[in-house]
């Protein structure tokens, strides 16, 4: 099979990661924040499911696709996590922005 | 059946953490609070733990390890041809020392007084978060040792903030998470591109792959992404700024456990999944991997882990130099000596890991009961501040020399545990030779340089007169009882895990052998494993 | 055969720890100690088989020989083996005649005395450990452990400026000691030895190339000079002395100094012949500046101890001049001015703190014509100076006499430096005498009575071991002499 | 209370000293610092010793020394009675004879120089005896470190000597001899001169000139002996007349008995003599105080000591140590009963003393006149000896003409500048100061000792012709003695010595006789001498100036180096990591989107580093 679309969709799994990080960088919302780490994160999935479809025949271990889910579960944990922390700095703070909450430094 | 018994006899000590995890969060639901009952629960859960494991370490002879396929576990799932999870002496050892960790904290936190909410849900994600690095100390599988290394991460995000009480903690767990996050979006990242290049996310796999692909450019960047996902875990600089707010902001309880628990996991893990590359392009040639040999990865990783192990510590002690704030300082120098342990796994050789593993177990004991000082210090009301620590020697001597016996260990004097282990560890690497001894140069002189700030919190705590009367509240706290009461105000609890830690540190820097002879066993053994 | 060494570890660190709980009864502790320290020193005289009658011994080349393992790497043996030679033996005993002497001396001592009295001990603990210890390992435990102690003695019983000074003291020379370090594993893993034990090395760092040997011990002599100290490294020993209490600073001239003298013999010299033969001429370019610099500058000190403190560094600086010569004579005059100097500069640092409690200064100019007042404390300062200005009958004078003739042995005429020098150190302590004890009586508070016994005791002891060396050497190097120096190829 | 003791002490030296006869050697030794020959570290031992060895000169010496010793003790009791810490004085006059006896009866250089030390310790303490007074302590100090300058430049010729005698030493002991450098009878000289170690030798034999000259008092190191005075004068005269200042001139004896000086050696050593004769004379000739004129006399006779030992007649040399001790410590002692009497020093407030202490003055006038060198009294059998022997050389040696001229003209100084004093003093009617009206003699104790002395002063040098004594100077160290010759020669020489003496004491007489006071010459020339001779030439001036000015700032600048250039550099290193740790400390900013930034960050330092930096090391060090 040619390289071709094996680079294509590694341009495209790295622009998601890319936008993703960007928005970590550049967002003080932490909602848009928990958005950009999961654009980052489904570059990554996106890959598994990508390789394995263009996997060697027959590869050992978990099936890309597998892995594909399990991060797909993983990720609402994590969000659901970060979630409940945004709450908490809501409560406390009254601002979700991340930026403001900088007590501690240097 | 049979199987799932064995199942059960293999997994032992993570199902008692498990079990221990769910018992405290059903009391919770109960509503039976009551901080004595969930904290012995989870002492005795990870008691039990840990002296599984140590029976674990006890009969498997270290010539030969167990494995377990995942085959055996369910004939359903037989599409899984190689194990997820793979025991190796050395994981047992790393089991080992994550559990005393847990160990000391959870015994600490006992007595962390009747003003701290939260107790079952502090012990419960103590629990699971010790769970998750057990699971990474045996994983063999990229996927499953992130995920393992995720769900310590989780419990720890909240265990940081879990008081929901004041700015500053919850600001941790903030910083902690979405730092975290990001990291393991790039690991995971990293162990795609991987699985891109091999086929397969299993490390054992991967290395015969690589051994007939050889490395293409697509393995470089997933081990780079790996690498600085990792490398927060580990806390290796420039990844490290959040450690710094989260150990300050965290319960020191907590930082305890983080910079004597979890930060190991990272070293680990880098341990895990460079150990192989690195021997692999070692293999054949000789200990030095400059010396002739054919162009491969490992030298790469070799050169990039050593920079960053010399940048972190380099880093780690500068910025503890004029630090005001003693759990900022001791966070600093605790990103300093993951600037050791990677040096170690920079290594690869045997003695080196070793060290390294030493190291670790060295910082567990050093820095966790550091931690747990400061906290029993804060209890007694006094502040945050180094100067705020005035005159600590006469008026808490116990507790001042066992604060100081562990300032001195970390700053690597002779009889403690800390020398013995920087002994191991830049012996084994000037044995190294080659390029390595500039590495343990660089460390010599960290340890030179890490003096300057240890020596100045000795200063302050016996040379300098107190500031003000001892604030009495503090005092009445815990009120008076045996022996270790002495330091009075820090309650049995703290003042025995503080003792033992101490205890520990000097026993240890005396006589060593009996923790290093096993330690070296598995480490040799790993190497020849990962060979 | 007893295990003697070992013995007296053991006493050491009991008694230490006794004394550490005894509280206000500390003192008689640490009395007792020394005194059993002292007994047992002299045991090892008695039992002190001279050369070559060590060949029979446990460590080859060393009397009273134990190994016990201790510490295994894969790669490293590491072993707890102690042993004595003349060498040892004599700082051995220079440690046990300081060590009831500063007990003595500090017997009043008000301040926490059990926590005093701990630390002065566990310090001798610590150099009588590197007299004996003859593991890299060990040795560079103990080297370390002298370290610690010192830096509380200065850091909480010194005097005003006492936190920089025990910083500073600590800081370098932690520093060297972690050079040395380097410098010793480099030894051992360069020449392929799989045991730290000394003789091990010694035999295995015979294969290492000169070149190697050159730079290795470059490293090795930064350790030790810093410890000397030498000049350039030298500015944290005024500091220490002045800040320091009057018994940390007899045992930091008599005791600690001459760990970096013995440590260059014993760990630099014989391991590393070779590079010694090549590093002699800068060996001896600084053992002339630190001869010529510490004596000079003396002579525009005001305050009493930093007087005494060049002084010690204008001798060490002797000693290592002696060391680097290379010859039998020189070595036998190393040790032998080691050991003078560790019991003189010791009076002279008791008299010192006497002058500052009798006369709440150290300050030449402020004190003076204190003769008539305190008869018996100008007799110790004159006996001091007199011998450390090298006066015979007294100890100072066989040393340096030994000295000098090395020197001219191996140097012919560069001789004439530490000869000119003699007349400056000369100078400075006579200048001293003169505004100190002579004169008219200048800020003497109407208080000021004569020393008490305690601290005539302390004084005393030296005093009369002063003569009794001074005028019977032999009785010192007989035993120096029985030592099987390796890499010492003798005038 | 310590008399006692010290009384027995003295009796027993003294019997030693008078039982001696000569030729008679005794000598014991033990080990003082041994290396034994070992197969281990010191291969080629060797042995340093301590003996005793008494033969004719140090006999004679010792004579000197408890003799003199004694009759100073006695004379003390009287002399000191009314002195504070009289048992520091007589425990350290005791220690002082103890450590004298000791260096003229020991038998080897090492010996020798230990006592030299400790005699020099005495003499620092005794000077120093007042201590309260600063110029005594100054004096003191002084007088050690001058002296210190010698012995330096004494072990440097030891240690020539040690080396020479043992590459040169007896078979069988290779490298340093066996046992140290003892004195052997009849080896002297050690090496033949011309010897591939000439050169060494004659170094030595400067050095050890060095010695003598610091103790001695000769030129250049001559300037503490006047300041000594500061001391008690019974002291003055024992060390600082009779005994100590002479261990220079024994030390170059025994050297040139043992071990020999080179011809060039001799040469300096005359020079030295001759010069120093002269030079302090001069110094002598104006100055006030009594005691230093004595002193200056006293470097001067020196002179002619080490003048003679250094033309090769020891023997006479030391002939004159002998006589100069008693007729010197004579003057000293009557010097001290007029200061006891009149409690101040200076000649011009002094005068007609005649009639109210004839013994004294009596005393003084006997000491002078063998001083001066007018016959019978002492002085003169000795100097002549000295002039005639040293004469009789200038043949052959030319080079000896300078400093034997000095010498002679030296004997018109002296005369004049004693008998300048003597007529200061005593002659006159009556005290130019009023308040001196009242003196009177000492009592017995200060007395007997006068007299006692005076009659050696006058018949001191008719020893000479008792066969025992003669036997003593005769063959004493195998060098020739001098039997009292009367050739032509001789004769002339004598009477011309003798009639310069005369014209001295003339002089004094014409200028200050019957308590005259000379009128200062109004010639600025003689004006701006006598300053130039007060000042000393200067040289003290030069001394203190080097010593201050010159060591001192010296002294300064290097402590300011310590202070400001090693300490700052130490704490610039500290300062530039505190600024270093500041700076980085700014990056924790607090803000977490940096932190996040800095992960990126990091992440494109790690491609950085694994895709470009470690290949291209690995290219260069692999390449290797």
């Amino acid at each position: 099979m040619s390289g071709l679309p094996f680079a294509g969709f590694l341009v495209l799994s790295g622009a998601l990661l890319a936008v993703g990080l960007f928005g970590v960088l550049t967002r003080r919302n932490f909602i848009l924040l928990l958005i950009a780490i999961e654009i980052a994160m489904n570059a990554a999935i996106l890959n598994f499911v990508y390789f394995a479809a263009f996997a060697r025949a027959p590869s050992p271990g978990l099936p890309g696709q597998a892995i594909a889910v399990v991060l797909i579960g993983f990720a609402a944990t994590e969000v659901a996590v970060g979630l409940a922390i945004v709450l908490a700095l809501n409560r406390v703070k009254g601002s979700i922005n991340v930026a403001e909450a900088s007590e501690l430094k240097l | 059946m049979s199987s799932l018994f064995d199942l059960a006899g293999t997994f032992a000590p993570e199902l008692v953490l498990l079990a221990g995890a769910l018992l405290v969060f059903l009391l919770d639901v109960l509503k039976l609070r009551r901080l004595e009952l969930v904290g012995s629960v989870s002492v005795g859960a990870s008691l039990l733990a840990l002296a599984l494991v140590v029976a674990d370490l006890g009969f498997a002879p270290f010539a030969s390890l167990r494995t377990l396929s995942a085959a055996q576990v369910n004939p359903s799932l037989s599409a899984l041809a190689t194990p997820l999870w793979t025991f190796t002496s050395l994981g047992l050892v790393f089991q080992g020392m994550f559990l005393l960790a847990t160990l000391l904290v959870s015994v600490a936190s006992l007595s962390r007084g009747s003003k701290e909410t939260g107790g079952p849900i502090f012990f419960g994600l103590l629990l699971l978060a010790t769970l998750g690095m057990l699971l990474v100390a045996i994983s063999s599988d990229l996927i499953f040792l992130l995920l393992a290394i995720e769900l310590s991460s989780i419990a720890t995000y909240v265990l940081v903030g879990y008081t929901r009480r004041g700015l500053r903690p919850l600001e941790a767990a903030m910083k902690f998470y979405i730092i975290g996050a990001v990291s393991s979006a790039l690991s995971f990242f990293g162990a795609s591109l991987l699985f891109g290049a091999y086929g397969t996310t299993n490390l054992l796999a991967i290395r015969e792959v690589a051994g007939t692909v050889g490395t293409p450019i697509l393995a470089l960047l997933g081990y780079a992404f790996l690498l600085s996902g990792l490398a927060f875990k580990a806390t290796l600089v420039p990844f490290h700024a959040w450690a710094v707010d989260v150990y300050d902001g965290a319960p020191s309880d907590v930082s305890a456990f983080l910079a004597g628990g979890t930060k190991k996991v990272g070293i680990f893990a880098v341990l895990l999944v460079f150990l192989g590359p690195i021997l692999f392009a070692g293999a054949g040639g000789s200990s030095n991997p400059f010396q002739g040999g054919p162009f491969t990865l490992g030298p790469i990783l070799q050169v990039t882990l050593g920079t960053l192990a010399v940048v972190t510590m380099t880093v780690g002690n500068v910025l503890a130099l004029l630090q005001k704030e003693m759990k900022r300082l001791l966070a600093y120098s605790s990103i300093s000596q993951a600037g050791y342990m990677l040096l170690g796994v920079t290594i690869g050789t045997a003695p080196a890991i070793a060290g390294a593993t030493f190291q670790v177990l060295a910082h567990v004991l050093m820095k966790g009961g550091a931690f747990l000082v400061v906290a029993g210090v804060a209890g007694l009301g006094i502040g945050p501040l180094v100067d705020d620590w005035r005159g600590l020697g006469s008026r808490r001597p116990l507790l001042s020399v066992a604060f100081a016996l562990l300032l001195l260990s970390l700053a690597g004097v002779p009889l403690t545990i800390g020398f013995v282990s920087k002994f191991v560890l830049f012996s084994a690497a000037v044995q190294a030779q080659g390029f390595f001894v500039w590495l343990a140069v660089a460390g010599l002189l960290n340890s030179a340089l890490s003096v300057f700030y240890y020596a100045r919190v000795l200063k302050v705590i016996y040379f300098e007169a107190p500031p003000a009367p001892l604030p009495t509240g503090g005092a009445v706290v815990g009120g008076a009882g045996p022996e270790p009461l002495r330091a009075g105000g820090l309650g049995i609890g703290r003042a025995v895990a503080i003792g033992v830690a101490t205890a520990l540190v000097v026993a240890l820097g005396v006589d060593p052998q009996p923790l290093l002879g096993p330690i070296q066993a598995a480490a040799s053994h790993f190497v020849f494993f990962w060979r | 055969m007893l295990p003697l060494l070992s013995l007296v570890l053991a006493t050491l660190f009991v008694g230490t720890l006794a004394t550490f709980l005894a509280g206000s009864r500390a003192r008689w502790v640490a009395l007792v100690v020394s005194s059993a320290f002292l007994a047992e020193v002299a045991l090892l005289f008695a039992d002190f088989t001279g050369w070559p009658g060590y060949s029979a011994q446990l460590v080859p080349g060393f009397s009273e020989g134990e190994s016990y393992a201790w510490l295994h790497l894969s790669w490293l043996q590491i072993n707890y083996t102690v042993g004595v030679d003349g060498i040892s033996l004599v700082l051995i005993l220079l440690t046990a005649i300081l060590q009831i002497a500063t007990v003595l001396y500090s017997w009043k001592e008000a301040k926490k005395p059990n926590a005093y009295f701990g630390l002065l001990l566990l310090t001798c603990l610590g150099s009588f450990g590197v007299f004996v210890a003859l593991d890299i390992l060990l040795f560079f435990l103990f080297w370390e452990a002298v370290l610690v102690p010192m830096f509380f003695l200065i850091g909480f019983w010194g005097g005003p400026r006492r936190r920089y000074a025990a910083l500073k003291f600590f800081i370098y020379t932690h520093v060297a000691s972690i050079v040395m370090l380097f410098g010793l594993l480099a030894v051992v893993f360069y020449s392929g030895s799989t045991s730290l034990d000394f003789s091990a090395v010694y035999l295995a760092a015979r294969g290492l190339a000169p070149v190697v040997q050159t730079l290795l011990f470059l490293a090795l002599f930064f350790g030790f000079a810093v410890k000397f100290p030498v000049v350039p490294f030298h500015t944290w020993l005024p500091d220490a002395h002045v800040e320091a209490p009057t018994g940390g600073s007899v045992l930091l001239a008599g005791l600690l100094l001459k760990l970096g003298g013995y440590g260059l013999i014993r760990w630099g010299v014989e391991l590393l012949p070779i590079g010694f033969a090549h590093d002699r001429s800068i060996l001896f370019a600084i053992a002339f500046l630190t001869i010529v610099w510490g004596s000079v500058v003396s002579l525009s000190q005001r305050d009493l101890k930093r007087l005494v403190a060049y002084s010690s560094i204008n001798h060490m600086g002797i000693v290592l001049l002696a060391i680097a010569l290379n010859s039998s004579l020189g070595l036998l005059a190393a040790v032998l001015l080691m050991f003078a100097h560790g019991i003189v500069s010791g009076l002279l640092f008791m008299t010192a703190g006497s002058v500052h409690h009798t006369f709440g200064t150290r300050d030449l100019p402020a004190v003076g014509g204190i003769t008539p007042r305190t008869p018996a404390l100008s007799t110790m300062v004159m006996v001091g100076s007199l011998a450390s200005l090298g006066l015979p009958a007294l100890i100072g004078f066989p040393a340096e006499f030994t000295a000098l003739l090395a020197t001219w042995d191996g140097l012919r005429y560069l001789v004439f430096i530490p000869l000119v020098i003699l007349v400056v150190t000369a100078a400075f302590y006579l200048w001293m005498m003169q505004r100190l004890l002579f004169g008219p009586v200048r800020g003497v508070p109407d208080g000021a009575h004569d020393i008490p016994w305690y601290e005539g005791a302390g004084m005393g002891i030296l005093v009369i071991l002063t003569v009794l060396f001074g005028i019977l050497p032999s009785l010192l190097t007989n035993v120096i002499v029985s030592s099987p120096i390796r890499g010492f190829p003798g005038p | 209370m310590a008399f006692g003791g010290v009384a027995m002490v003295l009796g027993v030296l003294l019997g030693i000293g008078e039982a001696s006869s000569p030729g008679s050697y005794t000598n014991v030794q033990f080990t003082w610092l041994k290396l034994a020959p070992s197969p281990g570290p010191f291969p080629s031992g060797f042995e340093l010793v301590m003996g005793t060895l008494v033969d004719p000169i140090s006999a004679l010496v010792l004579v000197v020394v408890t003799v003199v010793g004694f009759l100073v003790l006695l004379y003390s009791i009287g002399y000191m009675h009314h002195d504070r810490g009289l048992p520091r004085y007589y425990a350290e006059l005791s220690l002082f004879l103890a450590a004298m006896s000791g260096l003229v009866i020991s038998n080897n250089l090492l010996e020798f120089f230990l006592f030299w030390e400790l005699v020099g310790l005495c003499s620092y303490l005794l000077i120093g005896f007042y201590y309260e007074k600063p110029s005594a302590a100054s004096a003191a100090k002084e007088a050690f470190l001058v002296t210190r300058v010698g012995d330096v430049m004494f072990l440097l010729g030891i240690f020539l000597f040690f080396f020479v005698y043992a590459t040169k030493g007896p078979a069988g002991t290779g490298g340093w001899a066996a046992s140290g450098f003892v004195f052997v009878h009849g080896a002297a000289p050690f090496v033949p001169v011309g010897t591939g170690n000439a050169t060494l030798l004659t170094i030595a034999g400067i050095m050890i000139l060095g010695g003598a000259a610091g103790k001695s008092a000769q030129f250049p190191l001559h300037v503490w002996l006047p300041d000594a005075m500061e001391g008690p004068t019974t002291v003055s005269a024992l060390i600082h007349a009779a005994t100590m200042v002479a261990a220079g001139v024994y030390l170059l004896a025994v050297t040139s008995l043992f071990l020999g000086f080179t011809a060039l050696d001799q040469t300096v050593i005359v020079a030295i003599g001759g010069f120093t004769a002269f030079f302090a004379a001069t110094m002598a000739l104006v100055h006030p105080d009594i005691k230093r004129v004595i002193a200056y006399s006293t470097v001067s006779q020196l002179g002619y000591m080490v003048l003679a030992v250094g033309a090769g007649f020891t023997m006479v040399g030391l002939f004159h140590l002998f006589t100069h001790a008693f007729f010197k410590a004579l003057l000293f002692l009557a010097a001290g009963s007029v200061i006891h009497a009149v409690g101040t020093q200076d000649l011009f407030k002094m005068g007609g003393l005649r009639k109210k202490m004839r013994l004294t003055s009596a005393a003084f006038a006997i000491g002078g006149l063998a001083l001066a060198g007018i016959p019978p009294f002492a002085g003169f059998w000795s100097k002549d000896d000295i002039l005639s022997s040293v004469y009789s050389t200038l043949p052959s040696h030319p080079a000896y003409w300078p400093a034997f001229l000095l010498a002679f003209a030296a004997v018109f100084l002296t005369a004049y500048y004693i008998f300048r004093a003597w007529f200061l003093a005593f002659s006159g009617d009556k005290p130019r100061d009023p308040a001196l009206e009242h003196a009177h003699e000492g009592p017995w104790v200060m007395a007997v000792p006068l007299v006692v002395l005076s009659a050696v002063a006058i018949g001191g040098g008719l020893l000479v012709y008792l066969p025992g004594f003669a036997g003593l100077l005769l063959h004493g160290g195998g060098t020739p003695g001098i039997p009292p010759t009367l050739s032509p020669t001789d004769l002339l020489l004598s009477t011309a010595s003798v009639l310069l003496a005369v014209g001295g004491i003339l002089l004094a007489w014409r200028l200050w006789g019957n308590g005259r006071v000379a009128p200062l010459p109004s010639s600025s020339a003689v004006r701006s001498v006598r300053q130039v001779l007060l000042a000393r030439y200067g040289m003290k001036a030069a001394y203190d100036w080097i010593g201050t000015k010159g060591v001192y700032t010296l002294a300064r600048g290097a402590d300011f180096f310590d202070r400001f250039v090693i300490d700052g550099t130490v704490h610039g290193f500290e300062r530039t990591f505190g600024g270093l740790s500041d700076r980085l400390r700014r990056i924790q900013t607090g803000v977490v989107s940096d932190y996040a930034s800095y992960v990126v960050a990091g992440l494109i330092a790690v491609f950085a580093l694994m895709l470009l930096l470690a290949p291209y090391l690995l290219s260069r060090l692999g390449g290797a």
